[in-house]
């Protein structure tokens, strides 16, 4: 399944007009793309054609790709997902998975639709060194309230802007930071910068081994400004069909929080091959 | 086209954090500092085998094989190694800006006329003294042309500092990007290609203020 | 007095420059380097400043060796003129004529003054002072490059085909003023052409070297004209020989007749023409005591009648010289030698 | 690093590729673009100092941003390489019209007086003696845009679709330097032997430039 | 025939180059065009082919306007030889002087073949065929550019200083060359020098052009010499009209003396000097009847006892000319003029 000629690529996207071929895409995270390579996998042992897209950026560019096909299928997370789709962002009092996969469907762009969800779930998390912790004395999201003032946040660009990001921050818990640091979605950047003490509090995913390594204390989120954030195929309607839901499905099945943390730590920590994790995922779960 | 981020008065006040004035300035900061540093670099390289003609193989393939280096390959590389900050940053523009000065520097000392600087010789000009008198202030116009084109590239290119979380132009790219906001990479985009051809602007007028009149043929 | 003492130049990859070259070139004269396309002229020339360093053998100035002294602090008391000039195309005229000075050490204002006046000597307007090389023709940069080698007063000048770039007219004109010049400075000059003409009439010594930098003759001349030392230099001082070597005696010692009825004056006592059969026709110019032997051979066989006619400093008819006459002179000038 | 290398040979290799057609195209079709566009700032004096001030202003786009607004200029798709494929080669244009242009006025006008002279015509004279005479020049212009094309690639990578790229931000996000290192070394020598390609190419088409400056 | 009529070139900015002239270039024959600097030699050359269009006027080959030919067919028909001789670089000397009969459509191996024939008669072996410009001295570049022009062996042939780029004696050397196959081919040349010993050498007619375009005078060479239309055509042919002008004339008709007894010979005849008080002297060098006037006057003035020596063909002496003999001789030929 490569892609060597570039422009034939174009022809390839097409594929969601009718030819067997489904291109997976990814989100430019290593988790993103390890359930990519799963999906990828699962797929291929059902003979369907598959061809990879990962590593494509923010969720606003890849729903883009979606849109005009220049993807087929993709991993998501439900209650990202919907503060992205719903105007407004997500309706308050939502958080509960059977409530975002609700209202997800209810604002899911034409032509494109959601298969059954995973237990599996990374959430949006704040985060902080132990040694911030017990500096602060800092358990939940509720303790930064008075200490905020003098710390610096670090998350994605998109944080400025979102409901789940500094907006809800300050209007549910009454939380305004000293300063905001646009670095990247939980991946390496803020990783380092809390390491480095270039920021106090960082937006990690809930999965990431990182936050074992380096031990990090993981706020908790008593008023769930985060929602839940179940791991779930998005997919475009021309791609679909009963082979590529049933193999997907058997995935979402067998994905959880636990399993998915242990083998994407075999790649973020033992830096091992995406493909060769996703196979023994897949091997070791029964599905291939 | 939607210029609304860009016309938008709000994005323009001096002391708001993430103003374009204030975008501007830093993203300044970084060209200013790679210039500085790689004109540091590769101007006596260059000078020095221009004027002695040792080592002019290296000269023009390092030029290109500076060139060949993958700026945000090198930026990624130094973040992993070095971690958060400004150095990575400056590493990888220092590399974009050395080798179009090493290179007319190089050039310029090469091609200018040698019977001038047997001349300079033959009246008793020291060697420090040929350099700085003749061959430096004859090489100017090729050597400038050189800078002009750094600054050109590394204008575009200091963008990439918000892909590591420093300021600069690129934070309307990079955050227009992520929230999915055209009008402010256009913004962006603008504002940076508006930046390079004032800054080219003003190269060309110190050019035309340094440049002897008798070199550039504009005689009072 | 510059003195060669069995120099040698042999460059690196083998080929001798200049090859046991030993010469003298006078002080208060100016020595011309003449010969063919790379017979070691140019190298010759610049061993004496220490451009380029002898492979073996002396050069000494008043003495001196060159190869003992800092060669900044030389060059700067030797003055050098390059072909093309090699004027400095970032600094205007009169900062080209006043570079040396200045390296001396010269305040600005004064060492500006003495190029001002400098550039009169060689014939250039103030108004030149302010403009680039650029701006400049030809004729007018080898100027400058002659005033600006004669900035710092140096006793002793180098001159690498000055007048090379020049078409032949500008180039008449600079000879006559450098000769003038030189009557004024008296500097000891050497001087590099491959023009054997501008050879003869600039040089007091001319030195002919031959291919691989071996001396093949040096004299005055007239030495060389007259009794070249073998086949290369009697070929290469030319054909026209004989009446080159009437340039160097002056018409003094020529005996003139009283002038003839035929000769038509005007009120001044001026001559008009030769009357003729035809009516007056012209005398083809006429000459001083000053000129030259060729000129009067010159004037005689151009005249209608075969007389040349000679003037005084007020144009007035003193004399006539028959063609025969001259004729004469030549063979009484030949015996005496 | 070996066992990096041989775990993701296959990643590697389509990166490779892709890069190399995202690189290699854009200058060939620069290149067609940019000779007709350098004649006209030749032809016509007027035009040059405009088509170099042009090109001056497309070089100072970032080329992050021109990847994100082709496709809404072009209606091309998001992840479509063509838009890489014609950000580079609007860059090529920008670099080689102006090497074009400066390339023909090189060309000594008695060369092209001599050849009016003899009765060439306008376009045969530019086919046969102006365009063959501004050859090293061109080239020398050729092999800039070559390598920074292949350095620029990358770049296409926080978008989705950049070759080699694609492994300097795999690296980054795993804080791993084996990719990055792996794409660098790639990518600087893909450069290498390309530019060493145009470099025979030039000793093959202009073997008169090996004698100028040695003898006469 | 090439016929300038009434012809005038203003350039944009108002410079009048060419200023009414009307000429006529006889077919067959050498035309020189001189003048000083600026005077619109270039300008009128290149009118002929149509690189520049006269303002007003018109020219006409064999009677035919130019204006209303096919540019590039008329100037593939007139052989062009510019200044520096603009060779293409790019290409092998031999393709180079081909481009012509390959642009008339001949085919590569005859034109190939041709151009190797015309490089031999300008004096370039055949190993110089397959090299590039740039590795040929200044001199072979201007023969190449001789050879080029005269490739598709055009009846007419411009020539734009075409000499001026190399030195005196490589320069005398093409001269040689040139005047040699200009006997062979009997083209129509128009040729532009700023050299005046040049134009007398080379044109059967010479063209004198003064400042701001205007005709000063055209002639013969010789009539030049003997009759200057006004002081700045005098002027510019020079002081030495009367020396000059004895280059015209050959000695055939000089009257010679039987071998006086101090002339020494050796056993085939041939002279080996004078016999004088100081032991035998040479005699400076011989002439044959086709040499000229002024060479033997200036043996007659070098001549150590004052008479030239002529040889037969062999070089066995054949008779002396005494120097007043030589002043009777000029004397006779000015009656007859
Ligand atoms: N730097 C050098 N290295 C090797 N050989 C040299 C060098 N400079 C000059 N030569 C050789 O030395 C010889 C003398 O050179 P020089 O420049 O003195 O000649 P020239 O008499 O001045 O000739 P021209 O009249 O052509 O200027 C020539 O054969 C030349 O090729
Ligand atoms: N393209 C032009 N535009 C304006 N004036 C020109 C142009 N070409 C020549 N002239 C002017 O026309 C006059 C004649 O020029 P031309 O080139 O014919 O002179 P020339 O006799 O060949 O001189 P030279 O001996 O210096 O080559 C000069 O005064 C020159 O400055
Ligand atoms: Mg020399
Ligand atoms: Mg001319």
């Amino acid at each position: 399944g490569a892609n060597d000629d570039p422009l034939s690529n174009d022809a390839g996207a097409g594929s969601s007009t009718g030819t067997s071929t489904v291109t997976i895409g990814s989100a430019n995270f290593a988790e993103s793309e390890l359930l990519g390579e799963i999906y990828a996998q699962a797929l291929e042992a059902k003979q369907v054609q598959v061809k990879r897209q990962f590593n494509i950026g923010a969720r606003e560019l890849y729903l883009k790709a979606l849109q005009d096909g220049s993807i087929d299928l993709l991993p998501e997370y439900n209650g990202a997902l919907l503060s992205a789709l719903a105007k407004g962002g997500a309706p308050e009092g939502v958080s509960s998975p059977d409530q975002v996969l609700t209202e997800l469907k209810k604002v899911l762009p034409a032509g494109t639709a959601v298969l059954e969800q995973s237990a599996a779930e990374d959430k949006d998390t704040l985060t902080v060194t132990s040694e911030t912790a017990t500096k602060y004395n800092l358990k939940t999201i509720e303790d930064l309230k008075p200490v905020a003032d003098k710390l610096t946040i670090g998350a994605g660009p998109e944080w400025q802007e979102r409901y789940q990001g500094l907006k809800g921050l300050e209007s549910l818990y009454g939380i305004k930071f000293k300063t905001f640091k646009p670095l990247d979605a939980g991946g390496p950047l803020t990783v380092n910068a809390l390491v480095k003490g270039q920021i106090d509090v960082g937006n990690i995913f809930s999965t990431d081994s990182s936050i074992a390594t380096n031990k990090f204390v993981v706020l908790d989120d008593p008023k769930n400004l985060y929602l839940a954030e179940n791991i779930i195929p998005l997919i475009r309607t021309t791609a679909n069909n009963p082979t590529v839901s049933g193999a997907l499905n058997a995935v979402s099945a067998k994905l959880t929080t636990e399993n998915l943390t242990t083998y994407l730590a075999k790649v973020q920590v033992d830096k091992q091959d995406t493909a060769a994790v996703a196979k023994a995922f897949l091997t070791e779960n029964g599905l291939v | 086209m939607n210029l609304s981020y860009l016309f938008d008065a709000a994005h323009w006040s001096l002391s708001t954090d993430g103003s374009i004035p204030q975008l501007i300035l830093s993203h300044l900061w970084y060209v200013v500092l790679a210039l500085i540093i790689g004109t540091v670099i590769a101007l006596p390289v260059g000078l020095y085998i221009g004027h002695t003609g040792r080592g002019s193989f290296l000269a023009i393939n390092a030029g290109n094989a500076g060139r060949s280096l993958p700026t945000l390959g090198l930026l990624m590389l130094m973040v992993t190694l070095l971690g958060l900050g400004l150095t990575p940053v400056l590493i990888a523009l220092t590399v974009l800006v050395i080798p179009p000065i090493l290179t007319s520097a190089y050039a310029g000392m090469r091609t200018l006329d040698r019977r001038v600087v047997d001349a300079a010789r033959g009246m008793g000009m020291r060697p420090s003294q040929v350099l700085l008198r003749v061959e430096l202030p004859m090489a100017l116009p090729v050597m400038m042309s050189g800078f002009r084109s750094a600054a050109l590239q590394v204008v575009a290119t200091a963008t990439v500092a918000a892909a590591v979380g420093l300021n600069g132009l690129g934070r309307l790219l990079i955050d227009g990007l992520a929230v999915n906001d055209y009008s402010r990479v256009l913004a962006g985009a603008i504002v940076v290609a508006v930046l390079a051809v004032v800054l080219d602007l003003i190269l060309a007028l110190a050019q035309r203020w340094i440049v002897s009149p008798g070199l550039s043929g504009r005689f009072r | 007095m510059i003195t060669f003492d069995d120099v040698v130049k042999v460059y690196p990859g083998g080929s001798t420059a200049v090859d046991h070259l030993s010469l003298e070139l006078p002080t208060g004269k100016m020595t011309v380097f003449v010969g063919p396309s790379g017979c070691g002229k140019t190298t010759s020339l610049r061993m004496i400043n220490r451009m380029i360093e002898p492979t073996a053998g002396r050069i000494l100035i008043d003495g001196k060796d060159v190869a003992g002294q800092d060669e900044a602090l030389l060059r700067r008391g030797i003055g050098y003129v390059i072909q093309h000039a090699g004027l400095f195309p970032h600094r205007t005229v009169l900062d080209n004529v006043a570079t040396v000075p200045l390296l001396l050490g010269k305040n600005r204002k004064e060492a500006r003054a003495a190029a001002l006046d400098l550039l009169d000597r060689v014939g250039l307007a103030p108004e030149f002072a302010s403009r680039y090389p650029a701006q400049l023709s030809g004729g007018q940069q080898q100027r400058v490059g002659v005033a600006r080698a004669l900035a710092a007063d140096p006793p002793v000048m180098l001159m690498d085909e000055p007048f090379s770039a020049v078409d032949p007219v500008v180039r008449e004109g600079l000879h006559r003023e450098f000769l003038r010049l030189q009557k004024d400075l008296g500097k000891t000059i050497a001087m590099v052409t491959h023009d054997i003409d501008e050879a003869i009439k600039l040089g007091d010594v001319v030195v002919i070297l031959r291919q691989g930098g071996k001396l093949a003759q040096v004299g005055t001349p007239q030495e060389l004209l007259d009794h070249p030392a073998d086949e290369f230099v009697a070929e290469f001082v030319g054909r026209d020989r004989g009446l080159r070597s009437l340039s160097f005696d002056t018409a003094a010692a020529l005996p003139v007749k009283p002038l003839p009825d035929d000769l038509v004056l005007d009120d001044a006592g001026r001559p008009e023409g030769w009357r003729t059969a035809d009516g007056v026709r012209s005398t083809a110019g006429t000459f001083l005591t000053s000129d030259s032997l060729r000129l009067v051979t010159d004037l005689a066989i151009m005249s209608p009648v075969g007389i040349a006619v000679r003037v005084d400093a007020e144009g007035k008819a003193d004399g006539v010289v028959p063609h025969h006459d001259l004729v004469d002179h030549l063979a009484a000038r030949r015996g005496q030698k | 690093m070996s066992t990096y290398l041989s775990n993701n040979w296959d990643t590697i290799l389509t990166a490779l590729r892709q890069h190399i057609w995202l690189a290699l195209l854009p200058v060939v079709i620069g290149f067609v673009i940019a000779l007709p566009i350098g004649y006209l700032g030749v032809r016509f004096p007027w035009l040059y100092h405009p088509l170099v001030n042009t090109a001056g202003v497309l070089y100072s786009i970032p080329s992050l941003a021109l990847f994100v607004f082709l496709p809404v200029l072009l209606g091309t798709k998001i992840l479509s390489p063509l838009n890489i494929v014609v950000a580079l080669t609007i860059y090529t244009v920008a670099l080689l019209s102006r090497t074009v242009a400066d390339g023909l006025r090189s060309v000594d006008d008695i060369i092209v007086q001599s050849a009016t002279a003899m009765g060439y015509r306008r376009l045969r004279r530019l086919t046969d003696v102006e365009l063959p005479v501004a050859l090293p020049v061109i080239l020398a212009g050729l092999r800039v845009a070559t390598v920074s094309n292949i350095s620029l690639v990358s770049v296409g990578a926080l978008i989705g679709v950049g070759g080699l790229g694609q492994l300097f931000t795999r690296g980054f996000q795993l804080f791993y330097l084996e990719p990055i290192i792996v794409g660098i070394v790639l990518s600087v020598a893909l450069a290498g032997l390309a530019d060493l390609a145009i470099v025979l190419l030039q000793r093959l088409v202009t073997p008169w430039t090996r004698f100028q400056g040695s003898a006469a």
